[in-house]
């Protein structure tokens, strides 16, 4: 068995080493799928702080990662066309600068978390789970019909944002990018469980009456946690719409939720690493297995069961040897 | 808009409310007994409008073909309950939730690998087909008029189940106590089987019903499942009343606000306008529907208080 | 007579057609151990309940230190001052014995928003909780994972919680419940000097705690306190004989 | 002495590109509910291929899933990683969105087999980019004009709320001279059209024009059928196109639909097509197949004349369109879309099959709409 800690090392260590190793034998493409782990590695770490430590099963975070991607996708739309964006009587310049993309996608996501939450977390159980996919859907529905913004087409960017400094068009900058906002997330991640916040929140998933009744309030705790969890997952929608250079409707689809679950279940539950070493095993799978069959769903089916039935804890449980948190 | 007119939308509003609840049906009662979200119930019914369509297409009988739909979807149900779905019960609802959508990659792949990629054929029968002339001079197809009675039938039936037979008194025992059953002398793991392949079966049903007017495809189930969730959660989870109201209530929403809620615009917008905004808010109106009802009540209409 | 710390006023509560609580008027005063006993089913729990703010009585009061809080909720009214500890260990049993100790400091401090900073590297906080572990004598488990512990350490450990929050009065729902002989002697021992700190309202089945440790007990029997008083009232109550004891009168 | 020079650099060249092996990358949907479509474009373009007898060709076929994200990364795939120089095989006009732009904007030349989006026919035109189908519009304009032919003068007409089905009803106004009995947009994916037809009962109307594509046309028209209203329907060939004619069966029976391809289009390349596509691979080929028979012919013709190494050579060997098509004459306009002929087909059952015979001809020669806002 491997001690946690180890694997918490190992995991970035391992995913900075494979595009740089693709850098050095030139294989480009290997770089953007590792950049693509990333992104859904990061949008994962967000839902894990609601999923995992507050144990919030939401099945519609891709409205954050949506808005994310569309906050982007906006704001570069505007500046591509050198027309200004108008909210009521504001009116406010595109722009194509990354950090700042990076800002409006956190606050715009925080802010319809903090609605979303405040309104589901009236429910629980299965019915948090229900209210969160009919949010959802709701997203969805409307980018569909939000022909200003391309609809179901979606819009195109045709140039990457820029980063201060970098040239985000090169994969390997971009990468870094990327690797270097999911490390930051991680160690959030890490500070956040290890606080005081982290420490109520985990016992209001175990025990909310416990956490009632020396005083404190479970369901703020787990707003505030769902709050934080939608601006992560909203900060790597704004990169995924860079890295695929277009933002859709699709962001917003349920299957997207439950893809991102899939990534924390596959790699642990609660656990630091567990959305990375899933979005990792997820994009490989679904590199390898699309390549060898036109049927390879209904190998990522077995072997999700496989996981579910027989993996509890995931991949990384697997390696401590130790089941994962109950959610 | 005319009364007539008016008054048919009514009524596809209900045929549409009452196929749902062949979904909802099943996906309740699963719940109810077993406590499990089974997201794969959109692909029994996927399974059961194949079975119709390949059975219709060997046979030519549409009875037959309706026959082998509930038959082939509950045989389905029961082996995923036995192979899969048993080991289940006592996981969280998250591992359920990820299993059960691994059943439906497996599904529609499948589905797809046996049938290939293009949709099959499965049309009503000729002595279903065409409009009838109801009282008032509403012109209504026939084969819709018949799946509401088939409906109703389904939902008396399973009121009549539940309430009046022995079955049904295990079930509504099994909701309350699992050990209490089990210590009355009831197998339960056949219980449970038996009560999923109910479900499954009354899926596979819908789907071979509604196969029949639109396309059997793979994925057809999933837009199908959301909205049986909806009427479920609406009604209040386990609670087949309740799923009987909800599906009504979702069917009338979706229907009458497709077509009202561009009108209602029209009044201060332009037309193409109007119809473009009313046409976008009515493809949420019935989540919106969900949400308000979770919000007013966090259990939804008849489900009970957490 | 004193003020009363803790105090209910013709609390009524009915589930249906059943009266779970009816008319019931307690009070708790300070430096007291006040015993609520009944059997099974006699609605002691639903009682405790809509003391800590659980559940809302159909009518009645509850006062916290002269303060109406019928009203308030579970943490609101444990802002003022009420601690409880639950029949039925309510712990996170995936943390470690001192984190849930220090859910409690964090409690008694009253922000849990802070985001940085390890809680368990908090000083005050620490110091806060190692005391009360310290007092319950589970100091040296204070790094035991909660689920490794035993039943009767438990039971400590949800005490040493309430400690945590220096509270003004203390509801305890049958903290004996499980132990065994030894246990339950360490327990009665431990709760006999903590009432000059904070009174107790003590709901407990094991009766020979309870004549130990009660300076006045309640018989609540179908919702109803039929007796209060002293232990020697209380034993030669005919209608707590009859009813409860299940003797003759 | 210089013009001979020039011209022998030129056979060199030429001699050399028929040598080099040119990598094309498809990008298409082969798995999931639309996958028939990309099956299609694949087998016919695959079939081409095979038929011009070179093995030089070397074809990179992925599963886009139908997901604009997927395809964008197999765009990248492709392009970062197996350096193919040409890309093609896209089905939906918002995949191509997301594919097209950059990847032409990287060099690359991109053939459409299928989806033709205003966006990249108008303003966003660009030298390496050429469709072989049609502009989105063209089928749906071929509609309207059929229907003033058919002396419609009232009609109701219906798409799913997006983009593709706002494009329709406009492609459509633009050249139908008639009233609009109503215009409803349904949601996309919908399955029940009983509140439409109730509607289009209602509405007056003498005739119906629907742009529903894949299993929502399947689902209209069986409704339709049922119903009993009876007016007659115009749609262009997404509904009626032979993969999912065998699925609406009776229903579709005499409807008129518009496409510029039809299995009986009376020239020696379609007859050839038809026939070997159906002995390769034992169905009759559809619409898609025959757009991506034309890819792939298309490709050849320039593959024949010049490399894409030399892009400017290459690109002028693309648009001499220098091929035998399916539908007999094919041009491009000046926004490399096709000037082509659009039929009007009516569905008919052949023995056991349902298929689609020619009536008539819809629009001669149309180009699109959009070709005037194209600057290259």
């Amino acid at each position: 068995m491997i001690g946690e800690r180890w694997i918490n090392l190992a995991v970035p260590l391992a995913l900075l080493a494979v595009p740089l190793y693709a850098l050095m034998a030139d294989e480009p493409f290997t770089i953007t799928l590792a950049t693509r782990a990333t992104i859904l590695a990061l949008a994962a770490v967000g839902l894990n702080i609601a999923l995992g430590i507050g144990g919030l099963v939401s099945l519609g975070h891709a409205v954050f990662f949506g808005l994310g991607g569309y906050a982007m996708g906006i704001l570069a739309f505007h500046a591509q066309n050198y027309s200004p964006l108008e909210i009521g009587p504001l009116t406010f310049a595109g722009t194509k600068s990354m950090p700042v993309i990076w800002l409006v996608a956190v606050i715009v996501s925080a802010m319809a978390a903090l609605l979303i939450g405040a309104l589901s977390l009236r429910t629980s159980g299965v019915y948090f789970i229900m209210i969160t996919l009919a949010f959802g859907q709701m997203f969805y529905y409307f980018a569909i019909s939000w022909s200003a913004y391309g609809g179901e087409d979606g819009l195109s960017i045709y140039v990457r944002n820029g980063f201060p400094g970098l040239n985000t068009l090169v994969p390997i900058q971009f990468f870094a990018v990327c690797f270097v906002v999911l490390c930051l997330a991680l160690a959030l991640n890490a500070m956040l469980r290890a606080s005081p916040f982290g420490l109520a929140l985990n016992a209001a998933r175990q025990v909310p009456q416990r956490v009632e009744t020396v005083g404190l309030n479970p369901m703020r705790l787990k707003l505030m946690a769902f709050v934080i969890s939608g601006a992560i997952t909203g900060l790597a929608g704004a990169l995924f719409a860079d890295l695929n250079r277009f933002v859709s409707p699709s962001m917003f689809s349920w299957q997207l939720s439950g893809e991102l679950i899939i990534l924390i279940v596959i790699g642990g539950v609660g656990r630091l690493m567990g959305p990375v070493v899933g979005a990792c095993l997820f994009v490989a799978l679904e590199h390898w297995l699309g390549g060898l069959t036109d049927f390879w769903h209904v190998w990522l089916g077995v072997v999700l069961l496989g996981i579910v039935l027989f993996a509890r804890g995931g991949v990384v449980g697997l390696l401590t040897g130790k089941a994962g948190p109950h959610v | 808009m005319s009364l007539v007119l008016i008054a048919e939308q009514v009524l596809n509003g209900l045929q549409f409310g009452v196929m749902l609840f062949l979904m909802a049906a099943g996906l309740t009662l699963i719940f109810g007994v077993m406590g499990l979200i089974n997201l794969a119930h959109g692909s029994l019914y996927m399974v059961g409008a194949f079975a119709a369509a390949a059975v219709a297409g060997a046979t030519g009988s549409f009875l037959l073909a309706l026959v082998a739909a509930l038959a082939a979807a509950a045989l389905a149900g029961a082996i995923v309950e036995m192979v899969v779905i048993r080991r289940l019960y006592a996981a969280p609802h998250l591992d359920q939730v990820l299993a059960t959508f691994a059943l439906i990659l497996i599904f529609s792949e499948g589905t797809r690998w046996v049938f290939g990629s293009f949709p099959l054929y499965l049309d009503i029968p000729d002595w279903l087909s065409g409009p009838v002339t109801l009282p008032g001079g509403i012109a209504y197809p026939l084969y819709r008029l018949a799946l509401i009675g088939v409906g109703l039938a389904v939902a008396a039936g399973l009121w009549w189940l539940t309430a009046r037979t022995r079955l049904g008194i295990q079930i509504r025992a099994g909701e309350n106590d699992r050990e209490m059953v089990a210590a009355l002398g009831v197998d339960i793991s056949r219980l449970y089987t038996l009560v999923f392949a109910l479900g499954a079966g009354l899926a596979g049903l819908a789907g071979a019903l509604v196969g029949a007017i639109q396309s059997v495809q793979v994925g057809m189930g999933e837009p199908v499942l959301i909205l049986a969730f909806v009427v479920i959660v609406i009604g209040g989870i386990g609670s087949i009343k309740g799923a009987f109201i909800g599906a009504l209530l979702v069917g009338l929403t979706d229907t009458l606000g497709g077509i009202f809620l561009p009108e209602l615009f029209k009044l201060f917008m332009e037309p193409g306008a109007a119809t473009q905004t009313g046409s976008a808010l009515a493809s949420m109106a019935i989540y919106i529907l969900m949400s308000l009802v979770l919000v007013w009540r966090p259990s939804g209409l008849f489900g009970a208080r957490a | 007579m004193s003020e009363p710390i803790l105090a209910t006023h013709a609390l009524c509560k009915s589930f249906g057609a059943l009266t779970a609580t009816d008319d019931v008027s307690i009070d708790l005063r300070a430096g007291e151990i006040h015993a609520i006993i009944g059997p099974n089913g006699a609605g002691k729990s639903t009682l405790i309940a809509q003391i800590c703010g659980a559940l809302a009585p159909d009518a009645g009061t509850v006062e916290l230190l002269g303060r109406d809080v019928t009203g308030l909720s579970t943490q609101a009214r444990a802002q003022a001052g009420l601690a409880r500890t639950f029949q039925i260990s309510a712990l996170a049993m995936e943390d470690t014995v001192l984190d849930n100790a220090l859910l409690g400091a964090l409690g008694a401090a009253g922000n849990p928003w802070r985001l940085w900073g390890r809680v368990s590297r908090d000083a005050a906080l620490r110091d806060r909780a190692m005391a009360a572990l310290d007092r319950v004598g589970l100091a040296d488990h204070a790094g035991t994972r909660t689920a490794d512990l035993s039943h009767g350490q438990r039971r400590q450990l949800e005490v040493a919680v309430a400690l945590t929050l220096a509270p003004r009065a203390f509801v305890m729902d049958e903290p004996m419940a499980g132990l065994g002989a030894e246990g339950s002697r360490v327990m009665t021992g431990f709760l006999d000097g903590l009432r000059q700190e904070a009174p107790i309202l003590l709901v407990e089945h094991d009766m020979d705690a309870v004549f130990a440790l009660a300076d006045r007990i309640s018989v609540l029997v179908y919702g109803q306190v039929i007796a209060t008083g002293t232990v020697d009232e209380i034993r030669a109550d005919p209608a707590v004989r009859a009813a409860y004891l299940g003797e003759e009168a | 002495m210089k013009k001979t020079l020039l011209a022998t650099a030129a056979l060199i060249l030429a001699a050399g590109a028929a040598m080099a092996e040119v990598k094309v990358g498809m990008i298409t949907t082969l798995s999931g509910g639309g996958a028939g479509l990309g099956i299609d474009v694949r087998d016919g373009f695959m079939l081409a291929v095979k038929q011009s007898g070179r093995d030089d060709i070397d074809v990179v076929i992925e599963d886009d899933q139908q997901k604009p994200d997927i395809a964008v990364q197999l765009a990248d795939k492709m392009i970062q990683s197996e350096k193919v120089d040409v890309l093609t095989g896209i089905i939906w006009s918002n995949l191509a969105m997301a594919v097209v732009p950059a990847a032409v904007a990287q060099g690359k030349f991109y053939l459409s087999p299928n989806a033709g989006p205003s966006a990249l026919a108008g303003a966003g035109c660009h030298p390496n980019y050429f469709n072989v189908a049609w502009q989105n519009d063209n089928l749906h304009e071929a509609a309207g004009a059929y229907a003033n032919t058919a002396g419609h003068k009232n009609t109701f007409i219906l798409a799913p709320n997006y983009p593709a089905g706002q494009d329709a009803l406009t492609g459509f106004k633009r050249f139908f001279k008639g009233d609009l009995a109503g215009e409803i947009y349904t949601q996309l994916g919908q399955t029940d059209y009983a509140a439409e037809i109730a509607q289009i009962r209602a509405s007056g109307a003498d005739s119906v024009f629907f742009f529903l594509p894949g299993g929502m046309g399947i689902s209209f028209l069986k409704q339709y059928a049922d119903s009993g209203v009876g007016l007659p329907v115009v749609g262009p060939a997404f509904s009626f196109d032979q993969g999912i004619l065998q699925a609406v069966g009776d229903a579709a029976l005499g409807v008129v639909n518009t496409s510029q391809w039809s299995k009986d289009i009376d020239n020696p390349t379609n007859k050839a097509f038809v026939e070997t596509f159906q002995a390769e691979y034992g169905r009759l080929p559809s619409l898609y197949a025959s757009q991506g028979f034309d890819t792939a012919n298309l490709l050849i013709s320039a593959l024949d004349k010049a490399a894409p190494s030399d892009a400017d050579a290459f690109r002028a060997a693309l648009e001499a369109a220098d091929f035998s098509s399916t539908r007999g004459a094919f041009r491009f306009g000046p926004n490399h879309h096709p000037i082509q002929t659009i039929y009007a087909r009516e569905v008919i059952k052949e023995g056991d099959v349902f298929t689609n015979k020619i009536i008539g001809v819809a629009l001669e020669d149309h180009a699109d709409a959009y070709a005037a806002e194209c600057k290259m």
